[in-house]
């Protein structure tokens, strides 16, 4: 085995070699196995654990920088000991439980919250090979997974007992939740494609035979990446649909009465979802961890950074949206046109088939891959732009109703307070 | 695959018990000087007054159903998009049929005012 | 993953299910409760036909459409069920079926 | 004791006990939360019949959504949360309950019980011969569902049908459920008086809530 290969399977030559150690010790058997699946969990939570403290640093470093400020600079070099102080504040600060609250639920809420998030990496793949279970349902897993961070906020708002709490729960809850239905839709696409549900296969279908990068999904379906994005962003509550923690409005929404280490679970739930997102958004639509040269871990290192980029960078500038917009967004937007989407790629890829043996089983016409990809970008961006007319043409109109609305009230106006100068008793 | 959903159950223990363990080791290190006023609901600093009682209005329910009702339309999909491979060309029609059902179901929704926050 | 269960574990884990839902749904004072009685009895439902689809036939689908389809019914059956009651609510300002016995607005 | 049968105790103490706290829960709130409980455990039963697809979905639908309903329902009424938990007909309740699960029992359980002539209980089930393993899954399970989904000789009318059933659920539930205007209230209690004039002789007006509120519809009636 040669040096490169050695750096390219290091995750999974240095797993072998512990896996080994264990049923050295133990002897092969189901203990031995628990231990090493127990071991792996352990590794897996350890790590995402420590990539939430340097997300919390980079993210600070990256916003401060694009709205012209420095961040943090005072702990360590650049401020890289950061997430470590801010780590000892949280442990060590007191923990007030409201006299009022409901105990068991309010306590469990940050549990469960921190513990689902980092359930959704059990099947996330690293590297080829390296994954923790690949199950025949990933993707579905992944989005099931993530819908149970609602019941926690529900939990954590009714146990605070606080109106603060509560009503920011339930704002979060249905307004965020409905963001779940376009992420659900905008997944069957790219199943479509890659004929399979497995994380691991959908990679796979974008790596070419000899094991190079093919063309992404994101060629074939740009449409269904950019609502899965957004979805994404929407589902892990961050800005610009951040409105679970509006300040301005309703303190710090559901978490208002948490501090301390319960406090710290909620921003690692947040932030290990946000990562979870930006890793499923690489694995289905950037084409996972395959790339030339560099190992693939460290491809999957950098796209899901690229990614995670973008949502620091819409966190920088973006105004927060209004509940109304989040609200028509989804629904008016992002599920017809979804649908549409499916719809159409539906068609395409039963017509266009890139396969003989899918042409000799179901007819259509044999085309290349490049041509397939080509087909669907084209029909994406069409669905896309025709999509983004209606809306403009619809918003025109009803911006000159209200307008006609507004005008004819300020005349009515005007003719009543010409009829009461004119015809107004004298006192 | 058995083992693999044994490794997402020895994750779930796993993860549920490192939380927990952060939580009690906080426990043991943070100072605990509990006064009245600190176990106060939070109310911007104004006395709190009455309960969390608040009376919800009805859209986050509408909102809510609208979700449950596509979320298990979705859920029927996912087995129909792993065999599209396999499936004859009219079997694009039933889904269509099945995505225009859902699309009408959509459309009375929003006539009706429902998908309008206000 | 059956080493060792019987088919009737889950027969009678599911009629245990079932009974208690049912009792749930005699004898709970709130609508909503009564409907929270009916989802575990529809879950139980659901464990017998998985559970009788994975030991009698596990290379058909019909335990399984079926169960998708279950899935469906219980979340039209909650979500019109629960709009009902936060109707009535609205009306009457109670959720007591005992209480409901005037079939006017 | 195989891990399996482990597992499954587990699994089914969680089902049922979270049920039990549901019909017992004084507090609604406590019983959604139980009622999640239980549907988690059944998530872990569907696990333990390899049935994963439905275990996820079971999942995504219940907890994430159903669950989601029933509290917002929950909060949504709260004002009528019931002091006592159970009505008057409790006992009765209880008494039909078990007697339902004691003839399911004997009738699907392993013990023979022979009452008058006939026997029943300790079914053989036809495939599951003892002793030996269950026959497995077809790794392509999933992809046989979703071709039956599609197939007019299998699903495809049921499959439809669902499609249908939720948009009746969208139109019945937002039509009970939504917010009517004052003047809504006012056409459809009219019409409702209307009918009942129709039907029996006047003997009242219907109560008109906040009709001085709006403008009540003068003409037309």
């Amino acid at each position: 085995m040669s040096v490169i290969d050695t750096i390219n399977n290091l995750i999974k030559i240095v797993g072998d070699a512990v896996a080994d150690l264990v049923v050295g010790i133990l002897g092969a058997g189901q203990i031995a196995d628990l231990v090493i699946m127990g071991l792996g969990a352990l590794v897996l939570c350890t790590a995402v654990a420590l990539t939430f403290m340097g997300m919390t640093w980079a993210e600070r470093k990256v916003v401060a920088r694009i709205q012209n400020r420095v961040g943090p600079n005072q702990a360590g070099p650049f401020g890289l000991l950061q997430p470590i102080a801010d780590g000892i504040k949280m442990f060590t600060k007191e923990d007030t439980t409201p006299a009022s609250a409901d105990r068991w639920v309010y306590n469990a809420a940050p549990l469960i919250i921190a513990t689902f998030a980092l359930l959704t990496f059990s099947v996330l793949p690293f590297a080829p090979g390296v994954v923790g279970a690949n199950i025949n349902i990933g993707v579905f897993f992944v989005i099931a997974v993530g819908s149970a961070s609602t019941v926690a906020i529900l939990m954590a708002g009714w146990g605070s007992n606080n109106k603060y709490s509560l009503l920011g729960a339930f704002r979060t809850v249905a307004q965020l939740v409905g963001y779940e239905v376009p992420m659900l839709l905008n997944v069957i696409p790219v199943i479509v494609l890659s004929g399979s549900m497995s994380l691991v296969d959908i990679v796979q279908r974008q790596t070419l035979a000899d094991g190079n990068p093919g063309i992404p999904f994101i060629v074939y379906l740009p449409l269904s990446a950019l609502a899965f994005f957004i979805a994404g962003v929407a589902e892990t509550g961050r800005s610009p649909f951040d409105l679970l923690e509006a300040e301005s409005e309703i303190v710090a929404g559901f978490h208002v009465e948490y501090s301390g280490m319960k406090f710290a679970l909620f921003m690692l739930g947040e932030y290990v979802n946000t990562l979870a997102v930006s890793i499923v958004f690489v694995i289905l639509f950037l084409g996972g961890y395959a790339g030339p040269i560099l190992p693939s871990y460290i491809w999957l290192l950098i796209k899901t950074a690229l990614v995670f980029f973008v949502f620091m960078w819409l966190r920088g500038t973006l105004p927060r949206v209004r509940v109304d917009q989040l609200m028509a967004l989804n629904w008016k937007v992002m599920v017809p046109l979804s649908v549409v989407n499916i719809i159409a790629v539906l068609i395409l890829a039963k017509v266009f088939v890139t396969s003989p043996g899918l042409q000799s089983a179901n007819g259509g016409i044999l085309v290349a891959p490049e041509a397939q990809a080509l087909i669907l970008f084209v029909a994406n961006i069409v669905i896309l732009l025709s999509g983004l007319s209606i809306m403009a043409r619809r918003a025109r109109v009803l911006r000159l109703a209200e307008e006609a609305q507004i005008e004819s009230r300020r005349a009515a106006n005007r003719a009543t307070a010409s009829n009461f100068i004119g015809g107004a008793p004298a006192k | 695959m058995r083992t693999d959903f044994a490794f997402i159950g020895v994750m779930l223990v796993t993860a549920f018990l490192l939380m927990g363990v952060a939580v009690f080791a906080a426990s043991l290190l943070r100072p605990k000087k509990p006064s009245p006023a600190k176990l106060e609901t939070y109310e911007c600093g104004m006395e709190t007054v009455g309960d969390a009682w608040v009376q919800f209005r009805v859209q986050y329910y509408i909102f809510a159903l609208i979700f449950v009702l596509f979320d298990v339309g979705g859920v029927l999909l996912f087995p129909f998009a792993v065999a599209f491979n396999v499936v004859p060309i009219y079997a694009v029609l039933v889904v269509i049929l099945f995505l225009g059902t859902l699309m009408m179901a959509l459309l009375y929704a929003w006539r009706k005012g429902a998908l309008q926050w206000d | 993953m059956l080493n060792g269960i019987p088919l009737y574990w889950f027969l009678l884990v599911s009629a245990a299910l079932f009974c208690i839902g049912l009792y749930g749904v005699l004898a709970r004072k709130n609508a909503v409760a009564i409907l929270m009685g009916v989802e575990l009895m529809l879950n139980a439902v659901n464990i017998n036909l998985l559970a009788f689809w994975r030991y009698m036939a596990p290379g058909s689908t019909a335990g399984l459409a079926f169960a998708a389809f279950i899935f469906v019914v219980a979340a039209a059956e909650a979500a019109i069920g629960l709009a009902l009651m936060i109707s009535v609510y609205r009306n009457m300002r109670s959720v007591d079926p005992d209480k409901l016995d005037t079939m006017k607005l | 004791m195989t891990i399996s049968q482990i597992l499954f105790i587990v699994m089914s103490l969680v089902v049922l006990g979270g049920g039990v706290m549901v019909v017992a829960a004084r507090n609604l709130f406590h019983a959604a939360l139980f009622l999640i409980l239980s549907f988690f455990g059944v998530t872990g039963l569907y696990l333990l019949l390899d049935a994963s697809f439905f275990a996820a979905a079971q999942f995504l639908v219940y907890i994430g959504a159903i669950s989601i309903l029933v509290i917002f329902a929950v909060m949504l009424t709260r004002g009528a949360m019931a002091a006592q938990p159970a009505n008057s007909q409790w006992p009765a309740a209880l008494v039909v309950s078990a007697i339902l699960f004691a003839i399911i029992a004997v009738i699907v359980g392993p013990i023979a019980v022979t009452i008058g002539e006939r026997q029943f209980g300790d079914v053989s089930w036809p495939s599951v011969v003892e002793g030996q393993p269950v026959p497995a899954v077809p790794d392509d399970i999933l992809v046989r569902l979703g071709q039956s989904f599609v197939d007019f000789n299998q699903y495809a009318a049921l499959f439809l049908l669902a499609a249908v059933l939720i948009l009746v659920a969208m139109v019945g539930a937002i039509w009970v459920a939504r917010d009517r205007t004052p003047r809504e209230v006012i056409e459809e209690r009219a019409e409702l008086a209307e009918e009942s004039q129709d039907m029996a002789p006047p003997q009242h007006q219907l109560p008109v809530k906040n009709a001085e509120a709006v403008e009540a519809p003068t003409a037309g009636h």
